[in-house]
């Protein structure tokens, strides 16, 4: 069961990647990438159910979480003011 | 106290790293103190260790206390011992040089941090030496490959963050290769210890694992030691380097990365299986090695700039030393590692003479030489003796390694290896003889060579000593020999 | 035979990142290329290593009873040393595009080999 | 036989560095390095007399310095035949020293007081020490050692004038010497240590019975085309070049250090490397000698031609050395008297001829024979002198050539080969050939018409060297006592 | 089955961050790279990397891409493109080297396998009690490899005293 839903969960992140590729404009890719972590978020979750351990996957997934806010908050960071600080 | 040693030797200038660039803070003049006494603890270090290694055998320590495999093994014997007193040693005389090499050539602002990564280079190869893990080896491969590649991009000239970066990518390309064999190999086996590697590979050489592992130790350690074909990222590396930098790296770096490949050759994979099993293995590097000495020759002859022309050299002198280490007899691994210390003192005394006349003038084109030789006699003697010393000139240290190289070819009734040794010599007289030519029998523009200012003595002095070295080294031959020869026979079991 | 090739599928992959990495490392002028190239191609490797330590049926290594069965940690330990190894190259890189940049105004290795052909 | 250890010959051989010390400590000083040079070279010529007469007594001496590697050592050790080299060596030191002195004077004034002329000193006095090494070096290795010693420091004194010619000849003089003996000396001293363990000098030689007769013949061809300073055809091609040196170079170079350590050489490797017997064995012996007489004949075909004084010296001087080499190639007792004779009384007589001809240089700047028509009047001392050293290489008495012409045409007689009897007879004439000219133009034909140059003779340094010279060359005629001693104990010992 | 989707997502990644010309969006497309690297070693219950390759190898080396690409030129300069020829050859063989060598590998995931029987199962056995963690990955880590980790420390230092070094500004240069 939580097998399944993985593979349906990676497929349709798997399918973003059209975007991904495509483009046209960057906003498209980063949004793509949030649309993958947010998925993959998921994934890592039921991935511990699946190790029938869940307590030590949550933290990976927060930490996940976070780092894809950060990285998509620096993406547009960049893109809007072309640096960092 | 003395038990712990071998890790001391380097956990000290590990910690005096740390402090360098702080301390650099205060007043610049303290971090290269920090450096001199850092290298000099590890060198005295190193010698106790020697004759401890002499007197006692082979020193094992465990790392934390736990017992090899499963933690992290140092191993002091007679080859690692040697190897760590040659390195230590030349990075005090380095140090000593850099003093005023540094001052003139980076700026005031970044030399503390210099001098804490100079350290780390030092403390990288030093790790290298003693490590008896497989892994612990790849992380402190890349300590020292680090600061290599950011040593040399510190250079004055615009190329020298390109040399830098250029190094970087193909020497990450080696490690990784590196790290690649050790996958392959704990695939195969399960372990990380040398050691243990070693008890247990027989019976598995016809295991693909591990013939693609030595395969990529192979192409990994051929570029960190710049073995032809894979030698492009060093002539560029050490023209552009500092000068100071240029001779540490060119002393020490790749003699500890063939040493370390030394390691993996005969204490990991054995020598058993090169004799029985892969017989086409050393002869493959025979002909890399004949090829690496007459090329390596020809282009530094095609060279203009000194120390692209001690680059192209290095190139060829890596190639006596495979050509020692595939002969994989006692005599003539005896050579290879006697070419291993020879080379480096050779090399250090070439490079750092090459930095006193570079010093506030950054004379780098050998036609610029021209009426030095009595202008900065002491340098350019150190030079002369250099460089006879790499031609194996007789009463030089070189004349030592080549004889012993000679010897092994003719015990393998390799005798057309010889003229390949004799060859190659013949180019070195070449090349070198045009820059002591420049150096003493043409006359310079007067007023050029009146201009050209004095030279510390800081920088004098290790230049004379490590160039006297090859001269006290190629006559009192017995001291290196001794010991290489105990190594050789400990390698070859 | 498709049964050889599925029983090590990850380990294919990997062989495919690898090369993949490693052509962008070496055929590309582009010096920040080189180094995403250089990223791929070591992660390959640490998936490699990772891969290693995959045990069928075991479950994290985290104690949770001695009859449980682990996944092999030794190869962890080591990729966790060798990631931050990596990450730090990647940081020396930087500087050093960073640095090129300065001095010659363009990050394509061809074009600075064309500028500096005349120096010595 | 009786073998002593002592200090002696070391001490022969420092001396002179110890002066080349002094020099250097004491800069621009032209009196000191005179004093020094004098004084060393008369000290050294001492040091190897005193060692004379226990060598005449069948003693050996021996100083054992240092062991490289195992079985390399650096030793030193004096017996009849270094004896003969090392005290025709070191005389012709003293003379050429006081020569020396003279020419630098009158010829570089006003750089007479520079450190140049301090170095030039200093380098010619490291000569001597190599010299001497040579002659007393105990093994091959030390021989080795001290021949490449003297290769490398007449470099500086052949390239001295720093012309473009100078720096060109000095280039190759140094290339062939220093690539023949890394190329083929270096490898030929090595297969000898790898199949004998040893390099030590045996009178019996080492590599008897040792090695493979293919290898045998390898090392010995080899070695001698290794041994370049013996000017063998076609490694011979360093000798004219060099030429360009200032005189008293020229005169060392060719009469005393350079060639005949590379003819000393060849004696050491022939008679105690390999061994009488060996070389005799393999046959080798035969076409070193006829590889000899090629070369003999050759270079006199050459020297006619030449009209440069010291370029016609040069290749006579090819032509000579491979005398001894023929004397030695040979292996009978008469022959190999004969070859030791011909290192002196060549020497001799060499040396006197270049002293002349770096006379007539310094005082009327001519280099060219066809230029020298009437100059035995202006300088009679001179020219005197060499039609003494010419007689001495034609072999008429009452010159010494004749003697050591005697018993090599008596070796080759003792060997059967008459071709080389005849190669010898037809040398004398050619040596007549392109030397009684230069006599004849000098002493019979006019001075050339308009020529009003006012000439002397050379500066008295000058020419008091080479009448020594001179005179010895005819007091060796009749009494060759000494060195018909050594040669016989040389003989005795095989 | 998701693995293999995972993997495959891998390859087009990997593929699309080298073929891209923008800089920007190869960057973006490698920190998917790297988010599903780290996922992928989720699912083959390498959590400790995971959480490392997430925050080191997505964020940390992310951000720093974009703290080059503010100071450089963002594109890639448009050359021919066509493969080229020898670099083609030096991968391809080098891949072939290793699926060579991966013939003999055991089976993925087998627990026969020598390196699950070597070394290891002392670690398995006695690692909590010798070391006092519950967690094998932090027990070796910090204490029979603790000396790799000192190293890897180093390393981390030496690269910021590198970056320190290269990034003050040069004056003294020619």
């Amino acid at each position: 069961m939580f097998e399944f839903t993985i593979l349906v969960i990676v497929i349709s992140a798997f399918l973003t990647l059209y975007r991904m590729v495509k483009g046209p404009t960057i906003y498209d890719r980063i949004l793509t990438a949030n649309i993958i972590g947010t998925k993959t978020v998921v994934v890592i979750v039921l991935a511990g159910f699946v190790f029938k351990s869940p307590q030590f996957f949550i933290d990976i997934a927060l930490v996940y979480v976070l780092i894809n806010f950060i990285l998509v908050l620096a993406f547009l960071k960049y893109v809007e003011k072309g640096r960092l600080d | 106290m003395t038990e712990h040693f071998p890790v001391l030797v380097i956990i000290i200038p590990l910690v005096l790293a740390l402090i360098a660039p702080v301390a650099g803070r205060l007043n610049k003049i303290y971090s290269w103190a920090i450096a001199l006494l850092a290298t000099l603890f590890s060198f005295i270090t190193s010698m106790l260790l020697l004759h401890q290694v002499m007197y006692n055998g082979t020193i094992s320590y465990w790392m934390g206390g736990w017992e090899p495999p499963w933690g992290i093994e140092y191993v002091l014997d007679y080859l690692s011992a040697f190897v760590l007193v040659i390195v230590t040693f030349l990075a005090v005389a380095v140090t000593i040089f850099a003093r005023h090499s540094v001052t003139n050539e980076i700026d005031d602002n970044k030399i503390p941090a210099f001098y804490g990564v100079y350290l780390l280079f030092i403390v990288g190869l030093m790790g290298m030496i003693v490590t008896g893990d497989i892994f612990n080896l790849y992380v402190f491969l890349e300590i020292s490959s680090l600061t290599g590649y950011a040593l040399v991009a510190m250079g004055k000239r615009r190329k020298a963050p390109l040399a830098g970066f250029r190094y970087l990518v193909i020497g990450t390309v080696g490690a990784t290769f590196i790290l690649l064999g050790i996958g392959y190999l704990y695939i195969a086996t399960g372990t990380l210890n040398m050691a243990d590697l070693g008890a247990r590979l027989p019976g598995l050489f016809n295991s693909k694992l591990v013939i693609t592992a030595f395969a990529f130790f192979a192409i990994g350690f051929s570029i960190k030691i710049a073995l032809f074909p894979l030698h492009t990222w060093l002539p560029d590396a050490y023209t552009y380097a500092p000068s100071a930098v240029s001779a540490l790296m060119a002393s020490t770096g790749t003699k500890v990365g063939a040493y370390s490949f030394i390691r993996i050759i005969f204490t990991v994979f054995g020598v058993k299986v090169f004799l029985n099993q892969w017989v086409s293995v050393p002869y493959f590097f025979l002909i890399i090695a004949s090829v690496a000495m007459l090329v390596g020759s020809i282009l530094a002859i095609a060279q203009t700039n000194i120390k692209k022309m001690l680059a192209y050299s290095s190139v060829s002198q890596i190639g006596y030393i495979m050509l020692g280490v595939f002969l994989m007899n006692p005599i003539g691994l005896q050579g290879g590692l006697l070419h291993i210390f020879n080379h480096a003192l050779m090399k250090c005394a070439l490079f750092l003479s090459v930095g006193c006349i570079a010093y506030k003038t950054g004379i780098s084109n050998i036609n610029d030489l021209k009426g030095l030789g009595f202008k900065k006699p002491y340098a350019m003697a150190a030079f002369t003796i250099g460089a006879l010393s790499m031609i194996g000139i007789p009463l030089t240290v070189g004349f030592v390694s080549k004889w012993y190289l000679a010897l092994g070819s003719l015990e393998n009734g390799m005798w057309y290896l010889i003229p390949v040794i004799v060859i190659s010599s013949i180019l070195m007289l070449v090349y070198f003889w045009r820059v002591i030519d420049n150096i003493y029998f043409k006359a310079g523009e007067p007023n050029d060579v009146a201009k050209i200012p004095a030279t510390p003595a800081s920088m004098i002095i290790p230049t004379i000593i490590v160039a006297a070295l090859c001269l006290v080294f190629g006559t009192l031959a017995f001291i290196p020999v001794s010991i290489t020869e105990k190594a050789a026979l400990l390698l070859l079991g | 035979m498709m049964e050889f090739i599925l029983a090590k599928y990850n380990y294919w992959i990997y062989v495919i990142i690898m090369m993949i990495g490693f052509y962008a490392v070496i055929s590309k002028s582009n010096l920040i290329k080189k180094i995403i190239g250089l990223s791929i191609f070591q992660t390959s490797v640490f998936l490699l290593f990772i891969s290693i330590g995959k045990v069928d049926g075991g479950t994290v290594p985290i104690y949770q009873g001695t009859e449980a069965v682990y996944i092999n940690p030794l190869p962890h330990v080591l990729i966790l040393t060798a990631i931050v190894v990596g990450v730090s190259v990647t940081a020396v890189a930087f500087a050093l595009v960073v640095n090129i940049y300065r001095e010659f105004g363009t990050i394509e290795e061809n074009a600075i080999l064309e500028m500096i052909k005349h120096d010595d | 036989m009786d073998v002593v250890t002592s200090v002696k010959p070391l001490y022969a051989i420092l001396i002179s560095l110890i002066a080349v010390g002094l020099i250097l400590a004491f800069p621009r000083k032209p009196t000191f390095r005179e004093f020094f040079t004098v004084i060393s070279a008369l000290v050294t010529f001492v040091m190897v007399l005193s060692m004379l007469p226990w060598i005449l007594q069948g003693g050996i001496l021996e100083y054992h310095i240092i062991t490289v590697l195992p079985g390399l050592n650096i030793a030193l050790q004096v017996d009849a035949l270094g004896m003969v080299f090392a005290l025709t060596a070191s005389f012709l030191w003293l003379v050429t020293s006081f020569y020396t002195i003279g020419y630098m004077r009158s010829h570089y004034p006003k750089d007479y007081t520079g450190r140049s002329v301090d170095r030039f000193f200093a380098f010619f006095l490291i000569a001597m020490t190599s010299a001497i090494g040579t002659a007393f070096a105990g093994n091959l290795f030390t021989l080795y050692i001290f021949y490449e010693i003297l290769t490398l420091c007449t470099y500086p004194l052949v390239a001295y004038d720093k012309t473009q010619e100078a720096l060109y000849g000095a280039q190759k003089y140094l290339i062939h010497l220093l690539g023949t003996s890394l190329l083929f000396f270096l490898p030929a001293m090595f297969l000898t240590y790898y199949y004998t363990g040893t390099l030590d000098f045996s009178t019996s030689g080492i590599l008897a019975g040792n090695a493979p007769d293919i290898v045998l013949v390898v090392t010995f061809i080899l070695f001698i085309a290794g041994i370049a300073k013996a000017a063998l055809m076609p490694f011979h091609a360093w000798l004219p070049a060099a030429m360009v040196a200032p005189t008293p170079v020229s005169a060392l170079l060719h009469a005393v250090a350079v060639v005949k350590a590379g003819v000393f050489t060849i004696i050491r490797v022939v008679l105690f490397i390999f061994g009488a017997d060996l070389v005799q064995g393999l046959n080798l012996g035969y076409y070193l000698a006829y590889f000899a007489a090629f070369t003999i004949i050759v270079a006199s075909l050459i020297a006619l031609r030449q009209d440069n004084l010291k370029r016609r010296l040069a290749y006579s001087t090819i032509s000579q050395l491979s005398y001894t080499i023929l004397g030695v190639a040979l292996l009978t007792p008469s022959a190999i008297t004969g070859s030791v004779l011909h290192l002196v009384i060549h020497a001799f007589g060499k040396i006197t001829l270049f002293f002349a001809a770096g006379a007539i240089y310094v005082a009327s700047g001519k280099t060219e024979i066809s230029q020298m028509n009437g100059i035995g009047k202006k300088m009679p001392f001179t020219m005197a002198a060499f039609t003494i050293g010419a007689l001495s290489m034609i072999s008429i008495p009452p010159a010494a050539g004749f003697l050591s012409k005697w018993y090599l045409t008596m070796g080759a007689v003792e060997a059967n080969q008459l071709a080389l009897v005849a190669v010898l007879a037809l040398s004398s004439l050619l040596n007549a050939a392109y030397f009684l000219p230069i006599v004849y133009r000098a002493f019979l034909k006019p001075v050339e018409n308009g020529e009003k140059v006012k000439m002397k003779e050379a500066p008295a340094f000058m020419v008091g060297g080479l009448m020594i010279t001179a005179i010895a060359v005819l007091c060796l005629f009749f009494a060759p006592s000494v060195f018909l001693e050594l040669a016989r104990m040389i003989v005795a010992a095989m | 089955m998701a693995d293999l989707v995972l993997l495959f997502f891998l390859i087009v990644c990997a593929v699309a961050a080298v073929v891209q010309k923008e800089l920007l969006n190869s960057v973006i497309i490698l920190s998917i790279y790297s988010l599903i690297m780290a996922v992928v070693w989720v699912r083959l219950g390498a959590v400790d990397v995971a959480i490392t390759e997430a925050a080191v190898g997505a964020g940390i080396s992310t951000v720093l891409f974009i703290a080059v690409l503010t100071r450089v030129k963002r594109r890639e300069e448009l050359t021919r493109i066509r493969l080229q020829i020898l670099p083609l050859i030096v991968v391809l063989a080098v891949g072939l080297t290793l699926i060579y060598g991966t013939l003999d590998m055991p089976d993925f995931g087998s627990p026969a396998a020598v390196t699950n029987t070597h070394v290891v199962p002392r670690y398995l056995e006695k690692g909590v009690e010798e070391t006092g963690t519950d967690n094998y990955v932090a027990g070796i880590l910090a204490s029979y490899r603790g000396y790799d980790t000192l190293g890897e420390t180093t390393v981390i230092f030496t690269a910021g005293l590198c970056v320190v070094l290269l990034l003050r500004s040069n004056k003294k240069r020619l």
